[in-house]
């Protein structure tokens, strides 16, 4: 995964700034911000050339806590900031972090856009389902039901669904993690740091403040196994605490079976396609849910296409 | 093709001070290309030209309908010549609509050349006539010259192997071979001009000669005119005859000045835009370059447009975007994270009538105080207006200057007038351009985003890429040296008062405006924008009137130059004259606390002389 | 059809103002508003209780053309006006107007949250691949390829496809129609006044001005039956000239085939079910272009779901 | 409730014209519930009270850090209590980072009662306290009072069941308790709100009402103070004793006027917002109300925030919008809309410190010239601002009234320090409140939808629904009685003096302004917004002190009353005082050309009364 063997003696700390994180202690961001700054390290692209460009929120002080160059922009508007960096210097390596209302609230069109035009830039939408900076407002991502300071009585909203857009928006690659699993995020970043496209990452971020344990049924360490569902390419879906269970394709209809049970086999489970050039696949996992299904993370696709600019 | 460009026999020719002459008619019927070809010859002849389109609505309107006439004016003479004209001597109407439209503009007396073929009833109807005007007396007080234009010209090509409607179209041809008889320009420099642009086609190269001598030999030998007339030539202007002379419009002028300032700066430049009339083709002219070092985004919207060019800066590009009110409108959040960031940026604002949605195709000046206050908080730049169309050129290469040495947005008002007249103009050498220094930090050593330059109080301007200079820029109060987030009041008071220092300052290297006119008058006249052609006219008829009147026009509006109060107060007088409800006025009164007057027009067209004149001169018996 | 007999009376007619179209002669929006106006008629709600929203372009100059209440609103931002008169008066029924760039350009966010919300508002995304009114620049769905004034090298950006952008929101209505067959489009819009919900229409408008026969291949005449697939809920997918070609799904891949061939009866087809919670295969649909696949037109979904206030 | 609120046995208690304290601590240490709890107390006892929270940072910081130190600060006294006061008489400082934070703000021999339980290592070093100021000499300057207020809050309620933890959050009762001792207040009120709020929970009631007890009781027996402080009542207000007396900040008080003004005018009520510090509020206090009267739109941004503002106001709703500076920018094409359109519309803009995000968290008064002008073309509208956070409540209220009755957007300019200070208040009855007469046309007969009233130049409101009105509305120009679109030029320049003639006119409407301290006096001062209390406050002690000083506080900014010009003109010097670089001064000189002279702060904070006092003596002396 090292791509510059010359500055690959950086560290995770040379990555750092010398600022206090002042998220709330215990909030999803410092996980991500210790992944980050590792894949940092992992890609051994100097510092002067990566670009950390965010938004307004909770998440978008990311950029204060890493010692590469970065852009605290405005509400919504960081994939704009960051297509004209790139457009200007396609040396640098160009990332957007975003928090669900600055990605899909406000900056919904920006997010669409920038993945329509596969423009070379890495988006790390921080999904706590919630507006922390404004200390707790629904967002677009906020679940039916949730009562919040603008909510009171409940969202009744239908939620967007991140990884969805993201697929029919064109993003080239597109994948989920969560903040409760460095080495998966580390795995799917330090991915992500050697692509040429647009690249959407959701990353399930927990804010304890003012949505604690949105994630936990699908991110907790004793429920990860059974609950969720890791997409690796080319390998077939199996899940469960001892991996006795999968996904098929049942005329069309993704189903959960019992390896063993029926006559099921490992060989009749649906393989994981990450690279082909029809979303159709993807689409169909993005739309799974526990706890009908077990919730897919990992990348969801990557392929190559021509890059805007 | 310069030598063929010697004027003609002039013996026998009767002298015009200058012409103001329309050729107008259908959409399909050329006209645009015919206005614009007599423009050209007009001006390699020596003369001073300007000139006007006047195109239909956005959307499109049936064939013969008032709403589809397309119009071409020029005004073309001597030195005198600043504006594109208020009144027509010469009107070309190629069907009843386009005569119905222009009417009202044609002098008393003034000729109108019409082609007769297309005053059938259905499109006497179309252009909502009752009777034809060439038989009723409508036009009596004009002297109208009907034509078969149509017939000649089809009479002329009769066997050239071209179809009815393919003879039709060069019926314009016609039209201008008459006209460059009337007003004498050199037929060799049609014919090379014809043959290069229909190269690929030589029968229609061939047609259009035809057509053209048919129309030049009919003025010849038709004897409606006794003689033609010769037109003064500039005397003060020098005249480009090489082939880098060409019509400029507003629009073009200002991409064109975005890419010198670039090169001269070294520079790549980068304009993210998004389409609106009347700027768009600032953004089009950009697009046709086809080169490593320009980059042109059309983005998603004014925002995206805006957000892109800021990224831009950050990244080292000449970042420019242009854009009219309501596109301004959307921008102002993302200025704001210029103007705190201090990064340099061309806003290239061109003006059209509002509010909101307006009168999106007509001119107006209104967008001044959005361009000084359109934004939260306390947030200062520079503001400069264009006055001509190759102004649109000076204006923003000086804008891209600003931004760069003082590490700021700069914010350009053009309007729809200047977007679309246009003047002759040669793009300048490089050598004949302002420098433009830029010094990127490279220093790692004790760097600190935010310390300043002593002299203009400008940051450094550290991109990334550079290694050592890595620190994070925004939206939040900095520090005021290390650039770093800071809450703290005292230093947010610091800030406030060193942003505005910062381009205060910049006053005091400004030029005081010229004074036209009679610098002696009590009165004095201030413009700005486009409107400065009809005031300086104005200006010269009324001194020449005995009407002592002393004139000057700005072009930096914010901060107004050093020694402006002074050179104001020196009049007892002041009239400000502007197309809106007095914008300009308000901030000389509130700065310099003088009783400025206002003349006002907002009728989405500038000013004419006879406005100017009008209201000045009451407004002068009044206070005496 | 015909939901309020008392004022059944009223004819196209009598939902034209008296106000000429200023459209380019010829301009497909001419016969999208006399569907629409009929449609209106079909319909038998009062004038004063259809309110028609428009952004800025060609297209939203109709409701000058319409003798309901209208608001020519501003570019980009037509639902967001349709959302406050709604909410304000829940009785109107609220139609959207729109074009490519002001619903999917400058509007992308707003299009995409009305039918996030699955607010009761109809839109009508007049789709002629280009921006008419400032004369014929690029818009999100124009053609890779297309030479316009803003793409004097051919257009670059891979375009939207509205119809998968409306079913990744979760608009509860989506159709496709176009401007040569006002049947189809007047059975759609009359299906449309019914729906409680998200409704999201896109029409294939032609500009002869500025991109003239852009959909030509698929909606002329002559090739419209061999070039395009009509779907209809509960009915198999059937065309060609002489109704000989289908729709097939070969272990999760759609393919065309010939009846007759191979085997292959009716039964084998799949049969379009528009009434599906699950929107699967209507994202499969709408990934299908020509001359891969016949362009499908019709309704792609239709469900009931709670309304948004 | 009432009738337990007598004073008690007053005979030896010392009197005091007024009380500054503030409580501080840790965010989780219920601060702001005993704040406020003691200015209810306060209030309902017959003082004038003034409170203003002081919220840790946006994202939280860890406890015992300064930067999670949570306050609440009160004054209280007599008629003359316009602020929240800018010294502290007395701190409640509850852990050392809360200490330190706040020690700046406490008078020279000011009481400060510490928590010494809390003074441990950690929390000094988290406070960055090298060594511990209870023992050494820093706090020689106050009176202070080291308290193990934990430890006797432990040992009172041993035996209750509760926990350690649970014990220790009932800490602040205790300082409550030894407040209401020391200042005192009626225990009685204190046990009833106490078992009102706890009423589910009787161990904490229990144990809370223990806490307050040992904390009274510590006072009496303690002998720490000679006798308590008895705190001079209002005089010329009128004290509400009623439970309908409530505790008021500016954003409710703006968030109930839209309701009251709905009701009033009997049309629904349309709120669309986006959240956004320090305007949140204003939505989030409406979205607490469920009744089918009442719509509350969280939008996707502000855009659709007002866009679906306008719809709703063109629906027939009373509409509006809450914003702050970021958003008001992204607002302006919107707002222009309403202005052509002639809709009316409530756009509640929440001020805080910019310009671009600047200092979300801090106060400023910069975003007047924004409201003015922040717009493309000449695009008036009423500006109006408040003054107190119960004026939020009588500037929204009106601008409801000349929205709906001269069909115009209105701006109402709150700011941050009004969103979050407060006093005591309560709602208008119905009939208390002025008429909003609304019209809506009905008659189809001769329907103009641009045919104006004589008197206020409105056109009228046909919403959607009513047989025989249908019309279409927008942003393009419109005929001047028809409402259709019109291209043309003398009916714009018609439509652009009628807009604006619509809002002049409106001036002839408004009162003067009162003139505060001195009538009499040469120097005028001027002020808007939030800075009230303290202008009105240093006048008054001018006015004391010998220096004659006049004083008026504008809240119609746009236009300005009638006679407004005259008025001040009488004063040969007036002084513009705003937390701004001088946007009202600008104003004043613009329109009136008078030398008004500016006193500034851009601190993000309000001005002290010492600092206006300062600053305006200093211009005094200059001028004299
Ligand atoms: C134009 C504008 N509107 C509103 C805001 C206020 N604001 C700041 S962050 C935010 C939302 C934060 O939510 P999210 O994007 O989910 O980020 P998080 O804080 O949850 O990481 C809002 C509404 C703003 N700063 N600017
Ligand atoms: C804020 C703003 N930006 C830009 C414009 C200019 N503008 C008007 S319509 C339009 C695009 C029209 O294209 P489309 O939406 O596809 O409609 P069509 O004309 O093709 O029907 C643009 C860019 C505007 N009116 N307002
Ligand atoms: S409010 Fe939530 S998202 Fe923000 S810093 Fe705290 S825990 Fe993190
Ligand atoms: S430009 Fe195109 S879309 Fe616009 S009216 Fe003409 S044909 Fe129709
Ligand atoms: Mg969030
Ligand atoms: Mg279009």
């Amino acid at each position: 995964m090292i791509a510059n063997l010359a500055s690959s003696e950086l560290t995770r700390q040379d990555f750092l700034s010398n600022c206090d994180p002042r998220w709330c202690p215990g909030c999803g961001c410092f996980s991500i911000l210790r992944s980050l700054t590792t894949s940092f390290a992992n890609a051994g692209i100097p510092k002067e050339r990566q670009v950390v460009v965010s938004g307004i929120g909770c998440s978008s002080r990311l950029p204060y806590y890493t010692s590469a160059y970065g852009f605290h922009t405005l509400h919504g508007r960081a994939p704009t900031v960051a297509m004209g960096i790139k457009l200007t210097n396609p040396e640098l390596s160009v990332w957007i972090v975003s928090g669900d209302g600055d990605a899909l609230a406000i900056g919904g069109n920006h997010t669409m856009h920038f993945m329509r035009r596969n423009s070379d830039l890495k988006m790390m939408l921080f999904n706590n389902q919630i507006y922390g900076l404004t200390k707790g407002q629904a967002s677009p991502t906020s679940p039916p039901g949730l009562k919040t300071k603008s909510t009171p009585y409940g969202v009744t909203d239908n939620p967007v669904r991140p990884v969805s857009l993201a697929l029919a928006s064109g993003a080239t690659f597109v994948a989920r993690v969560h903040d409760k699993d460095n080495a998966m995020m580390e795995a799917v970043m330090d991915e992500a740091q050697q692509h040429k496209g647009a690249v959407f990452i959701e990353i399930l971020m927990n804010c304890v403040t003012f949505h604690d344990g949105a994630f936990d049924h699908v991110t907790a360490k004793k429920e990860r196994d059974s609950h969720s569902l890791q997409l690796k390419h080319g390998e077939p879906m199996i899940f469960g605490q001892e991996r006795e269970k999968g996904i098929i394709d049942r005329q069309g209809q993704l189903q959960v079976v019992e390896i063993g049970q029926s006559g099921i086999t490992e060989r009749d489970l649906l393989v994981h396609d990450a690279y082909s050039e029809d979303t159709a696949l993807a689409h169909r996992l993005a739309l799974l849910e526990y706890p009908d299904f077990p919730f897919p993370f990992g990348i969801f696709r990557k392929v190559d296409a021509p890059v805007y600019g | 093709m310069t030598e063929t460009l010697q004027p003609i026999n002039e013996t026998k020719h009767q002298l015009l001070d200058e012409l103001t002459i329309k050729f107008a008619g259908d959409s399909g019927d050329g006209i645009q290309l015919t206005g614009q070809r007599f423009a050209e010859l007009s001006s390699q002849v020596g003369e001073v030209v300007r000139t006007m389109p006047d195109f239909p609505a956005e959307i499109r309107a049936p064939a013969g309908t008032i709403g589809g006439v397309s119009g071409f004016q020029i005004r073309t003479g001597s030195d005198n010549v600043h504006t594109h004209g208020d009144r027509l001597d010469v009107l070309v109407a190629m069907n009843p609509a386009s005569l119905k439209s222009n009417l009202a503009k044609v002098k008393r007396n003034g000729i109108i050349l019409v082609n007769q073929d297309t005053f059938s009833e259905r499109n006497l109807a179309l252009a909502d006539y009752q009777t034809s005007p060439l038989v009723d007396e409508s036009l009596q007080d004009y002297r109208v010259f009907a034509l078969s234009i149509t017939k000649l010209t089809r009479a002329a090509l009769k066997g050239s192997g071209l179809s009815g409607k393919e003879m039709d179209r060069a019926k314009n041809f016609f039209a201008l071979g008459l006209i460059c008889w009337l007003f004498p320009k050199p037929k060799t420099a049609v014919y090379q001009w014809i043959d290069k642009k229909f190269a690929t086609k030589t029968v229609f190269a061939q047609a259009n000669r035809k057509a053209f001598d048919t129309g030049w030999n009919y003025g010849e030998t038709a004897e409606l005119f006794a003689t033609p007339y010769e037109i003064k030539k500039a005397t003060k202007l020098k005249v480009d005859h090489t082939s880098k002379n060409q019509f400029i419009t507003g629009n073009a002028a200002a991409a064109s000045a975005l890419v010198c300032a670039a090169r001269k700066a070294g520079l790549p430049l980068f304009l993210g835009g998004y389409p609106i009339t009347p700027a768009t083709e600032v953004m089009q002219e950009l697009l046709k370059i086809k080169a490593p070092d320009v980059k042109v985004f059309q983005a998603e919207d004014e925002i995206a447009a805006i957000g892109s060019t800021v990224g831009a800066a950050f990244a080292g590009a000449l970042a420019a975007t242009s854009t009219s009110g309501p596109g301004l409108a959307l921008m102002g959040e993302f200025i704001n994270l210029a103007v705190i960031a201090e990064l340099p940026l061309v806003i290239i604002n061109v003006q059209r009538a509002g509010p909101s949605t307006g009168l999106p195709t007509k001119t107006e000046q209104s967008d001044l105080m959005q361009a000084l206050w359109g934004r939260n908080g306390e947030s200062p730049l520079p503001i400069l207006a264009a006055k001509t169309p190759q102004d649109c050129f000076n204006m923003t290469y000086e804008a891209a200057r600003l931004a760069i040495h003082y590490m700021t947005p700069v914010i350009v008002l053009s309007d729809l007038y200047l977007s679309a007249s246009a003047e002759a103009w040669h793009e300048p050498e490089q050598q004949e351009l302002a420098e433009i220094p830029v010094h990127f930090a490279t220093q790692a050593e004790g760097f600190k985003p935010y310390q300043r330059n002593d002299d203009t109080l400008a940051r450094p301007w550290a991109i990334p890429g550079t290694p050592g200079l890595e620190h994070i820029t925004g939206g939040l109060e900095k520090q005021w040296d290390t650039g770093g987030v800071s809450y703290d009041g005292e230093n947010h008071e610091r800030m406030v008062h060193l942003r505005a220092q910062k381009i205060a300052n910049i006053a005091k290297t400004l030029p005081l405006p010229p004074v036209y006119g009679n610098p002696n008058a009590s009165v004095l006249l201030i413009g700005w924008g486009s409107t400065f052609g009809s005031l300086l006219e104005a200006t010269e008829q009324m001194n020449q009137q005995g009407d002592a009147v002393a004139f000057i026009h700005l072009q930096h509006l914010n901060p107004f130059p050093k020694g402006l109060a002074e050179s104001i107060r020196q009049y007892s007088k002041v009239v400000v004259a502007e197309n809106n409800l007095g914008q300009l006025c308000q901030m000389l009164r509130a700065q310099f606390l003088i009783d400025a007057q206002l003349i006002s027009k907002v009728q989405g067209s500038p000013f004419t002389v006879d406005e100017v004149i009008l209201k000045l001169k009451l407004m002068m018996e009044k206070s005496s």
